[in-house]
């Protein structure tokens, strides 16, 4: 007998994991809990992209998403006051209609995907460090110099979004 | 017996209009966020899903998940930036009291 | 029916591996922590001409095991208004990622967890996860010292992460692998990673005494300020699972990575005749740092945070670029040697040490002047 | 060494650039000496280049890099050495560093200093790449660069109005000019599927376009000349174009940039030659104008007026040259008149200096006693032109008047000889005026003083250059090294002057100097001994006279035929834009107003609307698909 079983099963968990992640971040009333619960969504989607034989990549998804996006996050909402009431927490005029619209958008498109890529499975190739490292600093070197461009302008607008100028530092400023 | 392509793109969907509808029902900016961060995600599980059956040998659409990554990020500090300095003018983060721009 | 190692059935055998890895590194931490509590004690002791502890035992070596039974046997406290399952969770989250990263330290040819080909990668990534508990400790207690150290150490974290990992990069680049094995395999022989980078073990020592919140960057738990920092509510074994074994792990962890990427891991006199000779090279290398952290806990003060954030913006990053720059045109420039790269990395070491000094002037005469016009504006605005 | 031509323009680009960007603030008067030795170092790498094509590489191509590639239209970056480019190159970046020199001293005092050296810079620059482009196009951005600098330069004093007005005219006019290029050089392209040279002229040869064509492009051409190097009949802005400062004048108006007409028509001489009545038309429209702008010099009483009235006729005398199919002889004077009419400019400016902004001849007088270095100079400057052997003019005017007779073109070699004679007594008259007789202003007499040394050692140079550059390349007539040099370039064509004996040579040469003498001798008479009084010439000739001295009234002409029409003209179209361009807008952005009125209440202002909306459009948009994939929507 052999280890097949196990990579159903991991899926399974994973999944599981991942869309009830989901859910909870949408459902939940206390935001540092829906938080938490994104980083545990993110550590189920690396977890698929092991299994996905994307190493890199599942690597990348911690640093950034755990380590980084949901620290950040983390910090928006030590920061800002927010009601916990559950009422307050939902649109109360346009949940129906949203509910109505991204069902009739979801059904069709999670159907359709699931039916049309059934059989043949993806191929879970080894680490793929290097075929993507060449990618990026060959064929897509210049959207790779745009990225850094945007993230470079994304940090300055957010140092400047958040700076607060304190009157005594201005007048510091001014003086010399 | 391994899993088919279907059941991740299945799972995809799904965590992604998950997102979609917590963009549309909630009202705190900073879950607003982070549902963002969830649609994000799940196309970045199609995209990696994708690359593995079809991609060639050079990973294009694990490339495109870095792009997504670094998109997020920038979009991640952006967002909460422009929440904080919201919040600081008048302090609350629902965003239907946010209104100062109708027509 | 196929037979593993050990003549052991591998359907067996698998699982079983993994239990016995898991088990070895847990003890190994749990050990290895009551030691490294007992050595900063001593050292700390030494330093400061004190004798340290020497009831319990000979020389006192049962004095941690005795502090762990009461800590293990203390009574768990929670205060009422720390955060439900948060303040539960928060120490887990610590100690995981530090548990998971002892998978790929290789404490000997073939005595490693498992072979990541992207082992630094994986390091820092669960590096960066630590991040996370500790917020959330922080944030669960409820307790405005702790939330503000929680909040503290993130910003500390999160910034020194890039220069640690800029300065792995740079190894990356001079041995062209990720893989933990690899980079200890290159440095076979005396020249060692440190001979050709000591800059990037410079930087990578100074980030990772930050990412591991010990002095002269543990501000997180800066008694003076804030009580214990994100550890003020804690007690009991959570506080130990938090503190001592997370944090001693930790270290431990960073003096491993330290060792097998700029100090050749396991290898050393007489490890190709008795391949277990490496883990004695290795804990031995490893222990050294240790040593050599706990000296400079002893050494240095305490930084104040806008020094710590400004230090690590203005002046680890910015060198750490550089160093990577030099390094990458350069290998690439002389594809076939390393001494270039190497003179570079000394040159960058003179300047980084001999330039502080000056840095150092440049902005306290600043700093004074700006105090001057604080102090006397009319005579500015007249003058 | 050739391979780096492209370093000869790159250093004046240098000091443009270093000059623009920190002459304001950082540089002060260190930038007359950037742009100097930049210009320094042009002009000897130039010197090289010269030398290694006198060595026998004839004709090199170095290609820098694609500049456009549409089809199958590319032209390359790319500079054409040969024999003529590189005589081009070595004037002007010999002319430019010495006026560059002289230039440190006249604009010492002047609050635009810096200004001055980055447009003139600038202006090098642009001549490099007209001289050294090897395709039309690339030598049209010259071209325009030239322009361009011209007009800032002539307009250098905005303060005043008439530099201002001067330098809107030269643009005007030279634009018309440069309507006249565009033309033939989209007329080339569409008829040889190419702008190099080299390929034009090859397949020129191969397969012989109908003669209507190149006579239109000849044309077009040479009506792009006449506006850079003012011919009849666009003339009239280089007078004008006196109000900028003297260098200016000297560099751009005597030396070089007028002379880029002439170079054109040399370079595209195997077009000419094939291409019918063209070359007629070159030199008769330079005959024309040589005698033309030399009757009006004759009356002028403004120093550089007159100077720039001699250009003119000089230049027309190097189209005349082309036109009698003696392009050689056109470049041999082309160089020579470059060096004594830039000395003539600069020993003017140097008077102008020394009286401090006084022009009027009438006020001058007896200064040769005060300045006597310019007056020396100015005398060789002032025999050359008046083609007095064995100072340069003389070798190349004569091989101009020689090739027309020869060539058998007798009228324009009548029409020489008489712009000889009158060319001889203007030039004494300006002389005579300016350095003899009593001094007229005693006031300015006793303040006049010899310009400083910087502005005194190029002088001398150019008057060395002046006097012994014919006899050097020029000698013997119609042989002369000049000849073997450049003859393979531009008479490729196969038109080559057929050389006459030795008798006619002479005779000739005779006659051209009888022609200056006698010039000369009517001057003396007249402003020495009197005889006749010229006021009492005046008197006589009274309409003649005044046609003269209102410039036979040219520019009233064109501002009644063209200026007022171009008003009307653009009156009317004002009045369009007005009325039904911004009426058209205006209503169209009422409408546009009223329905964002309309629009307004779907902005709610809340985010989540939108998102909402943004739902709902993925829903039609997978309905859409849906009805695609149904089959119910057809393709």
């Amino acid at each position: 007998m052999t280890f097949d079983f196990i990579e159903p099963v991991v899926f399974a968990l994973l999944s599981i994991g991942v869309i009830a992640g989901g859910v909870a971040v949408v459902m939940l009333n206390r935001i540092t809990a829906a938080a938490l619960l994104m980083a545990f969504t993110f550590l189920c989607m690396a977890g698929m992209f092991v299994l996905l034989g994307a190493e890199t990549i599942a690597a990348f998804q911690v640093l950034i998403y755990v380590g980084a996006i949901t620290v950040l996050i983390l910090y928006g909402v030590m920061f800002t006051k927010f009601s916990d009431s559950p009422r307050a927490l939902f649109f109360q005029k346009q949940t129906p209609l949203a509910a109505i619209f991204v069902a009739a958008v979801a059904v069709p498109i999670v159907v359709v995907g699931t039916l049309s890529f059934t059989g043949a499975p993806p191929r879970a190739g080894g680490g793929d460090l290097p075929a993507l490292a060449t990618s990026v600093f060959t064929d897509f070197a210049f959207p790779f110099e745009i990225a850094s461009v945007l993230l470079l302008a994304a940090m300055v607008g957010a140092i400047v979004l958040t700076r607060r100028d304190d009157p005594d530092e201005a007048a510091m400023r001014r003086r010399r | 017996m391994t899993v088919p392509l279907g059941a991740y793109i299945a799972v995809s969907a799904v965590l992604f209009f998950t997102g979609c509808a917590g963009v549309l029902v909630r009202r705190n900016a900073v879950v607003i966020l982070m549902c963002v961060e969830l649609m994000l995600n799940a196309a970045n599980l199609a995209l990696v899903a994708f690359s593995r059956k079809y991609g060639s040998i050079d990973e294009r659409g694990s490339v495109f998940v870095v792009f997504v990554f670094v998109i997020a990020a920038a979009e991640v500090a952006v967002g909460l930036g422009i929440i904080l300095s919201a919040y600081r003018n008048r302090p609350v983060v629902d965003v239907d009291e946010i209104h100062q721009m109708k027509g | 029916m196929p037979v593993g190692p050990f003549g052991i059935d591998p359907f067996i055998w698998a699982p079983l591996r993994l239990v016995i890895a898991v088990g070895l590194a847990l003890f190994l931490i749990l050990n290895g922590a009551l030691l490294q509590i007992y050595l900063e004690r001593k050292i700390q002791a030494i330093i400061q001409d004190r004798l340290g502890p020497y009831h319990v035992g000979p020389f006192g070596l049962l004095q941690t095991f005795a502090d762990a039974l009461k800590l293990i046997a203390k009574e768990d406290v929670r205060a009422a208004a720390t955060d439900g399952w948060f303040f539960v969770a928060a120490p887990a989250l610590v100690f995981c990622p530090m548990l998971a990263s002892w998978a790929v330290l290789p404490f000997a040819q073939d005595i490693v967890g498992t072979n990541l080909n992207i082992g630094l990668l994986y390091l820092t990534t669960l590096g960066s996860m630590t991040v996370l508990g500790i917020v959330i400790a922080g944030w669960a207690s409820n307790n405005k010292y702790a939330l503000v150290g929680g909040l503290r150490s993130a910003g500390q974290l999160i910034s020194y992460e890039i220069p640690q990992i800029l300065a792995l990069v740079s190894v990356a680049l001079v041995v062209g692998s990720l893989s933990m094995i690899d980079i200890t395999r290159s440095q076979t022989g005396p020249f060692v990673n440190v001979l050709i980078l000591p800059f990037s073990f410079l930087i990578y020592f100074i980030a990772a005494l930050a990412e591991t919140n010990r002095t002269p960057f543990d501000l997180p738990e800066a008694e003076s300020e804030l009580v214990a920092g994100w550890l003020t509510e804690y007690s009991g074994m959570r506080w130990g699972t938090m503190l001592a074994l997370s944090e001693y792990g930790n270290v431990t962890v960073v003096c491993a990575i330290i060792t097998t990427l700029w100090f050749g891991g396991w290898q050393g006199p007489g490890v190709d005749a008795f391949p277990l000779l490496g883990v004695l090279w290795f804990t031995l290398k490893v222990y050294g740092f240790i040593v050599v952290m706990m000296w400079i806990r002893a050494t240095l003060p305490r930084l104040r945070i806008d020094q710590l954030m400004s230090f690590c913006w203005k002046g680890l990053i910015p060198m750490a670029l550089v160093n990577i720059v030099a390094v990458a045109t350069l290998a690439l420039a002389f594809p076939n040697t390393l001494v270039p790269i190497a003179i570079a990395n000394w040159l960058l070491v003179v300047v980084f040490v001999g330039g502080i000094p000056f840095v150092q002037r440049r902005r306290l005469a600043s700093l004074r002047a700006r105090a001057r016009a604080s102090a006397a504006p009319a005579v500015r605005a007249a003058s | 060494m050739i391979s780096l031509v492209w370093l000869i323009p790159a250093f004046p680009l240098a000091a443009f650039l270093v000059n623009g960007l920190f002459g304001r603030r950082r540089l002060g008067h260190m930038t007359g000496l950037i742009a100097t030795g930049a210009v320094g170092v042009s002009a000897l790498l130039s010197i090289g280049v010269f030398l290694e094509v006198v060595g026998g590489k004839t004709q090199t191509v170095v290609s820098l890099y694609r500049w456009i590639a549409v089809g199958d239209f590319s032209v390359n970056v790319s500079a054409l050495i040969d024999p003529l480019s590189s005589v081009m190159l070595l004037v002007v970046t010999v002319v430019s560093f010495l006026i560059f020199v002289y230039s440190n001293g006249y604009m010492a005092h002047d609050a635009g200093f810096y200004r001055f050296f980055t447009w003139l810079s600038l202006f090098v620059f642009a001549m490099l790449i007209l001289v050294m482009a090897d395709n039309y196009l690339l030598m049209f951005v010259g071209w325009e660069g030239v322009g361009l600098c011209s007009y800032l330069l002539i307009g250098f004093w905005f303060e005043r109005p008439e530099p201002y007005y001067a330098a809107k005219k030269a643009f005007v006019m030279n634009r018309i000019g440069d309507w006249g290029y565009t033309i033939g050089i989209i007329t080339i392209f569409l008829v040889f599927g190419s702008m190099n040279f080299l390929d034009v002229f090859k397949r020129l040869e191969e397969s012989a376009p109908a003669q209507a064509t190149l006579t239109l492009i000849c044309i077009a051409l040479f009506f792009g000349a006449t506006g850079k190097s003012a011919q009849l009949p666009l003339y009239s802005w280089l007078p004008d174009a006196m109000e900028g400062p003297t260098p200016v004048s000297a560099l751009i108006h005597a030396a070089t940039m007028v002379t880029s007409g002439v170079y054109l028509v040399a370079r595209s001489m195997p077009l000419f030659e094939v291409a019918g009545p063209s070359l007629q038309v070159v030199g008769v429209v330079g005959a024309i104008t040589a005698i033309f702008a030399a009757t009006i010099a004759l009356v002028q009483f403004d120093i550089k007026r007159v100077m720039a009235y001699s250009t003119v006729s000089q230049l027309g005398y190097m189209f005349l040259a082309l036109g009698v199919g003696a392009p050689v002889a056109a470049i041999f004077h082309l160089a020579t008149h470059a060096f004594f009419k830039a000395l003539l400019f600069l020993g003017s400016g140097s008077v102008i200096h020394g009286l401090g902004g006084e022009q009027d001849m009438r006020k001058m007088g007896g200064l040769r006693r005060k300045m006597p270095v310019t007056f020396w100079t100015m005398l060789i400057a002032g025999g050359a032109l008046a083609a007095l052997p064995p100072l340069a003019g003389f070798w190349s005017k004569d091989e101009i008047l020689g090739a027309a007779f020869a060539n058998g073109h007798l009228v324009l070699y009548a029409v020489g000889i008489l712009t000889a004679v009158l060319t001889a007594f203007y030039v004494t008259r300006a002389l005579w005026m300016t350095f003899y007789g009593e001094p007229r202003d005693h006031h300015l007499y006793d303040h006049a003083h010899e310009s400083p040394r910087v502005m005194t050692l190029p002088l001398i140079a150019l008057a060395a250059g002046s006097a012994v550059l014919g006899i050097v390349i020029g000698f013997p007539p119609e042989q002369g090294f000049i000849h073997s040099f450049l003859a393979p370039v531009v008479e490729a064509g196969g038109v080559a002057e057929h050389v006459p004996e030795l008798a006619t040579i002479v005779a000739l040469a005779i006659v051209s100097i009888l022609a200056g003498v006698i010039g000369i001798a009517v001057g003396f008479s007249m402003y020495v001994r009197h005889r006749p009084d010229p006021a009492a010439l005046t008197r006589a000739t009274g309409p003649v006279y005044r046609i003269l001295v209102n410039k036979y009234y040219v520019d009233e002409l064109y501002d009644h035929r063209f200026v007022e029409a171009a008003r009307a003209v653009a009156g009317a179209s004002w009045a369009f834009d007005i009325h039904i361009i911004d009426g058209l807008a205006n209503r169209l952005g009422w409408a546009l107003a009223m329905g964002g009125q309309g629009l307004r209440r779907v902005q709610t202002g809340i985010v989540g609307n939108y998102a909402l909306t943004i739902v709902a459009g993925l829903l039609l948009m997978l309905v859409a698909y849906g009805g695609y994939a149904a089959g119910i929507l057809g393709r």
